[in-house]
């Protein structure tokens, strides 16, 4: 009975002609799917550019009131999250359901804790009064660009946490699947598609990492 | 041409230098675009009708793939072609960015939904400009609010309006009469109100017109601004100044402490009192305080027009011969 | 649409359209035929309410003075217009409905690759739709379909918000289409369709689609940067905090620039089909014409800066982006001269498509023509938000876009009801709506170099002729867009049925029955040789 | 995303290339490198993204489509960022306000 119910799962949607076809498909599509997150990531990028070129000076007094320590961990938290995810993967392709579960389970909850930590220092920026609008208390030089600076700060790596809590979502379902014994050595795209989104959002903080915590 | 005789207009006024040789760059592009289009119309016509299907004909005798050769001529000399109108065009481009030295410097603020032109010699206007025939007048454009953008037609001319900014563009008139003025650039509910007249006058019934409104001058204005907002005691020009002096500023290259150099123009100037930290001047330190909401657009401008009119003592080989010192200049219209 | 629909008599055979009948069959549907049918019935309505728009715009400038309707609400309807045309009829037009019917049949396929993603897009659709009618009867939103900052962000008094987000919704459709058009085009083409095997309306979708992934993202990220500026009160593009509201017409010609050519390649493709088909021989130059597709999207990305020549870009940006909008008329221009070199020596007859892909090389080649003079920077100074503008994105959009959506809608038809057209009434049409088409643009080239900028209400009287001109073509124009419109719907009941292939094409979607079967083909085709062969015939068997 | 299973050593390696490459950037951001500061930065957040994609995300064993797709994506940041900057890095070549 659940045999014939797995067996069933296996079969390809009617559209493709065998299994290998949907899931190149698949992969082909997360890529695909990824290049517009890249790009929409991209528009920020480039204001961030723009405005780190206009406003150089401002850029490096908002960098020395990053948490540099917070940001580091937090790099380390999610490069770990991206080994864990790409070890669920490796037992999802072996079929090894007991280690896929685990290392899903240990992926979620790294993600888990880079968004802790990450609304730690959202909390200390608010406290310092450098959330950008009305909560906005900072005085000091460059008080209008600095504003941009933190606006640009809150709004990437907010876009970062929002996917982030995506995935961590995602990677719930994946854990939910697993332990209905769905993915097997011969069918776990949707652990590798997911797995292929996660490790973008690691790229993406590779990437604000330097560009926040590290102007001078 | 003009449709003088159908009762209305096909062909815009010509009132600028630069008018002239924006039409003759168009009446190029419309000849090769023209004849161009002329003929592939022709061949589609012909073609479309000569083998036209006819009974007993059902498909095409000739299945043939293409011919490279002709894909790489109607590519390559496309191409080629396009490289006339391109260096035309950027050619007139460029001149109608960089005004010539003697020009005569008028002041315009967009606001929704209206323009305030102001001369240096503080005659304001509004929705209407005064200009002289046959002298290179060179604007200096900032917006109140929104962008909007200068639109004269018959100048073939047009720049837009920025906050925050200034942004340059001049012409000579070389027709006189009046002519359109208008927004270009989508400003808000009356934007299509937003406009006037352009009024080129001889050279004499300008200054006439220019000592009618009469009053203080821009940079005058602009110096006692510059005493009552305390800038001088700073900016002093002495061996106790803590600032940079600012005689002979105007035009000249600034090094800034990160390295960059930039020129000392309006804008620049513009950005130094409202943002005085994000260009700092190597060798000095940011102290100085935003004044930012302290000054008008308006005042903004007369303290600009002070600093430029501050020439150096001797004559730099860098300003220009003849440049005009606004105040001077005045008096000579006199 | 469905009513008549279901008014059909049910022919021999199961099709798409007999394979059910209710409302929750075609509400839930995942076959790509019946999303495009969804897609057409919702466009068309969209197209209704921006049509709308311009006929109040037209009538309120037939005098100088305005007076019909105040300032305020002829912002709102040029806006309104714009924006329900380009992201609402334009850009789902021809891919997201006869995309979606054609595509899979094209490849050989069952359905796209991913029929529920396909669903989803539609869905997204109506709800950036229904966002945006919201915003319509609510009071409108007068910033102009570009939302220029500080304006959009500070200034305006309407509805920015509900517009910005409709928009935003809407391109997470168009993401969806255009991705799941890629994979499909790479992974479920029918054995022996090689690439240079695929028929021309594919390559100008895959082109299409590579710009809807591309671009469509950074209009979702500046448009939500717009929104959370206008609503939070924090600006990025806020000159006060050191922002630059140049910057936003930056990330928005990096998306709307490319968005033209969303808005011109589909009907390239569509064009691209009906000319051998209608002249019995094979497309002239195939790989030149492919490769001008992928070239056009390429290019067509390098190009945005030409909209801001006189916005306060420097002059070196403006120098490059002047010379880089000649390159990508290459391409252009590659393509008109194949149409025409097809002709030559064909078997050339006049049904209504291709009435319209005639139509079509003559509106296009005027509209790129014009493009070339907006290159040129110091005309471009000149005419740039003028009506010389509204006239050469009018000829390439409507001229263009529309011309070839018509002309498709005619061609495939047959293959969509599974009935003909009335040919007389469709020539009719066509020529009516040429006509009409020229009369109210080509004035506004005369009235765009005589200086009437864009975006006005009113104008100075010397130019009320050439108004009162358009606005007489705009009403021909109405006419002929009316009669397809009736005509279509009272062939779905009373027209002749369709066979296979009536027009003779030769690409895979002829060779199965007209309407198809609800998986598109008794059997996967098996493709031996390239489209547009009239020796060998259809490409599968 | 071939069926080749990227092995725990490969993975684990990556990881410790990884953890390295950010100790040393968040240290080389404390020495005074000037013009050099942002290249070097961006280089190290480059290599670990390349280490990301060729393991973690099996482009190394992949097909050279989604290669191609990410070069894409890559490409494409690059027009972005490239054609906006072409303005503002040489609005000071030539004035416009001239002098």
């Amino acid at each position: 009975m659940a045999n014939i119910r797995v067996a069933d799962r296996h079969a390809p949607a009617p559209q493709f002609d065998d299994l290998v076809q949907q899931r190149e498909a698949a992969a082909l599509g997360m890529w695909v799917f990824l290049v517009t997150e890249v790009m929409l990531f991209g528009g920020l990028f480039t204001v961030y550019t723009v405005y780190r070129w206009l406003h150089h000076p401002a850029f490096v007094e908002g960098s020395h009131h990053m948490a540099l320590i917070a940001g580091a961990v937090n790099t380390a938290v999610l490069i770990a999250s991206s080994f864990t995810m790409a070890q669920a993967v490796q037992r999802a392709q072996r079929g090894l359901r007991r280690g896929l579960l685990g290392f899903l389970a240990s992926t979620a909850l790294l993600g888990v804790v880079f968004l802790g930590l990450k609304a730690y220092e959202y909390w200390s920026h608010y406290a310092e009064g450098l959330v950008p609008g009305s909560p906005w208390t900072y005085a000091g030089p460059h008080s209008g660009p600095l504003q941009s600076f933190f606006f640009l700060y809150f709004a990437m790596t907010g876009l970062h946490a929002v996917h982030l809590t995506v995935g961590v979502g995602l990677v719930t379902g994946l854990i939910v699947l697993a332990r209905r014994r769905r993915f097997t050595a011969a069918y776990h795209t949707p652990v590798e598609v997911i797995g292929l989104y996660w490790h973008l959002i690691d790229v993406i903080w590779v990437f604000l990492f330097p560009l926040f915590y590290l102007i001078g | 041409m003009n449709g003088q005789g159908l009762g209305f207009p096909l062909f815009p006024p010509r009132a600028s230098v630069l008018a002239d040789r924006v039409d003759t760059l168009f009446f190029f592009l419309l000849a090769l675009t023209g004849l161009v289009t002329l003929i592939v119309a022709t061949l589609v016509i012909v073609f479309a009708v000569r083998y036209r299907r006819r009974p007993g004909r059902a498909i095409a005798p000739s299945q043939t793939a293409g011919s490279t050769l002709l894909e790489l001529a109607w590519t390559i000399v496309p191409g080629l072609l396009f490289v006339v109108p391109f260096v035309w065009g950027a050619r007139l481009y460029v001149d109608a960015a960089v005004p010539p030295p003697n020009a005569l410097t008028i002041t315009a603020i967009g606001k929704q939904w209206m323009w305030k032109f102001q001369h240096q010699g503080g005659q304001r206007e509004i929705d209407s400009l005064h200009v002289p025939l046959g002298r290179p007048v060179r604007l200096l454009l900032t917006s109140e609010d929104v962008i909007h953008s200068l639109y004269i037609p018959a100048f073939r001319m047009k720049q837009d309006v920025l906050p925050g900014r200034y942004t340059t563009v001049w012409f000579q008139a070389d027709r006189t009469g009046d002519f359109h003025l208008f927004c270009s650039e989508f400003c808000g509910t009356a934007h299509s109100r937003m406009g006037g007249q352009v009024t080129v006058m001889q050279p004499e019934a300008y200054e006439r017109w220019l000592a009618l409104g009469a009053s203080e001058s821009l940079a005058s204005r602009g110096s006692k601004l510059f005493q009552q907002l305390g800038c001088n005691t700073c900016h002093r020009g002495d061996s106790l100044q803590r600032a940079p002096g600012l005689v002979g500023l105007y035009g000249r290259p600034v090094q800034l402490t990160d390295g960059r150099i930039v020129t000392a123009d309006e804008d620049y100037l513009r950005e130094s009192i409202v943002e005085p930290a994000s260009k700092i001047v190597l060798g000095w330190q940011p102290i100085m305080p935003t004044f930012k909401g302290r000054v008008t657009d308006d005042e903004l401008l007369q303290l600009v027009a002070y600093i430029r009119s501050l020439e150096p003592p001797a004559p730099e080989p860098f300003a220009p011969e003849g440049q005009p010192l606004f105040p001077a200049e005045r008096r000579q219209g006199r | 649409m469905i009513v008549a629909t279901v008014a059909l008599e049910r022919p021999h055979a199961e099709t798409y359209l007999s394979a059910g009948t209710t409302a929750r069959s075609w509400l839930l549907t995942t076959d790509h035929k019946r999303i495009g049918i969804l897609y057409m019935v919702s466009i068309t309505l969209m197209f209704l309410v921006g049509g709308v728009a311009a006929t109040f715009m037209r009538i309120t400038l037939l005098s100088p003075g305005g007076g019909v309707v105040a300032m305020e609400t002829y912002n709102k309807l040029f806006t309104i217009h714009g924006v329900i045309m380009v992201w609402f009829f334009l850009i789902p037009s021809i891919p997201s409905v006869l995309g979606n019917f054609v595509l899979p049949m094209m490849l050989g396929a069952r359905d796209v690759a991913f029929p529920r993603l396909n669903l989803a897009s539609w869905y997204i659709f109506l709800a950036g739709s229904l966002f945006l009618l919201w915003t319509v009867v609510t009071g409108g939103v007068d910033t102009g379909w570009t939302f220029y900052t500080p304006y959009s962000t500070q200034y305006a008094t309407s509805r920015v918000v509900s517009t910005t987000l409709g928009v935003f919704i809407v391109g997470f459709s168009s993401i969806l289409t255009g991705l799941n058009f890629i994979v499909t085009t790479h992974r479920m083409r029918a054995p022996g369709l090689t690439w240079f095997r695929l028929p021309l309306f594919v390559w100008s979708l895959y082109a299409t689609s590579l710009i809807l992934v591309l671009a469509t993202p950074v209009l979702g990220i500046t448009l939500i940067l717009v929104t959370i500026e206008r609503w939070l009160g924090i600006g990025i593009f806020d000159p006060a905090l050191g922002g630059d509201p140049l910057l936003f017409q930056h990330l928005f010609w990096f998306y709307s620039h490319p968005a033209v050519y969303i808005m011109i390649l589909p009907g390239m493709g569509v064009i691209s089909e009906l000319i051998p088909t209608f002249s019995r021989k094979r497309l002239f130059g195939y790989t030149f014409v492919a490769g001008a597709s992928i070239a056009i999207a390429v290019l067509g990305f390098l190009v945005w800066g030409h909209h801001m020549f006189t916005a306060g870009m420097s002059t070196h940006a403006a120098l490059v982006f002047s010379m880089l909008s000649y390159l990508v008329a290459i391409p252009s221009a590659i393509k008109v001269f194949n149409w025409t070199a097809t002709l030559y020596r064909g078997a050339v007859s006049f049904e209504t498509p291709m009435l319209y892909a005639i139509g079509f090389i003559g509106l296009f080649t005027t509209g790129g023509m014009t493009g070339l003079f907006l290159a040129s920077l110091a005309v471009d100074v000149h005419v740039t938000d003028t009506y010389f503008v509204i006239a050469h994105f009018h000829y390439i959009m409507v001229g263009g876009m529309v011309t070839a959506y018509m002309g498709g809608l005619h061609y495939w038809w047959p293959k969509i009801s599974g009935r003909m057209y009335p040919e007389n009434l469709g020539r009719l049409a066509a020529m009516t709506i040429f006509l009409g088409f020229n009369l109210t643009f080509f004035p506004q080239y005369i009235l765009g170099y005589l200086g009437m900028p864009r975006r006005y209400a009113g104008y100075p009287p010397e130019f009320q002729v050439l108004n009162v001109l358009s606005t007489a073509g705009a009403s021909i124009l109405a006419v002929g867009y009316a009669l397809p419109l009736a005509y279509l719907l009272w062939s779905l009941r009373y027209g002749e049925r369709a066979g296979a292939n009536p027009w003779g094409g030769t690409t895979l979607e002829w060779t199965t029955s007209s309407p198809p079967p609800e998986h598109n083909f008794e059997h996967t085709p098996i493709v031996t040789h390239g489209p547009y062969d009239y020796v060998r015939g259809p490409q599968g068997d | 995303m071939a069926d080749r299973v990227s092995p725990t050593r490969t993975n684990l390696m990556v990881f410790i290339g990884l953890l390295a490459l950010t100790l040393a950037t968040t240290l080389i951001a404390r020495v005074d490198l000037g013009v050099w500061h942002l290249p070097v930065a961006l280089a190290i957040a480059a290599a670990k993204t390349l280490l990301i994609a060729l393991y973690f995300m099996h482009l190394r064993w992949s097909p050279g489509l989604l290669g191609l797709v990410a070069l894409g994506a890559v490409l494409w940041l690059a027009i972005l960022l490239g054609g906006s900057m072409d303005d503002y890095a040489t609005r000071i070549w030539l004035l416009p306000s001239g002098r």
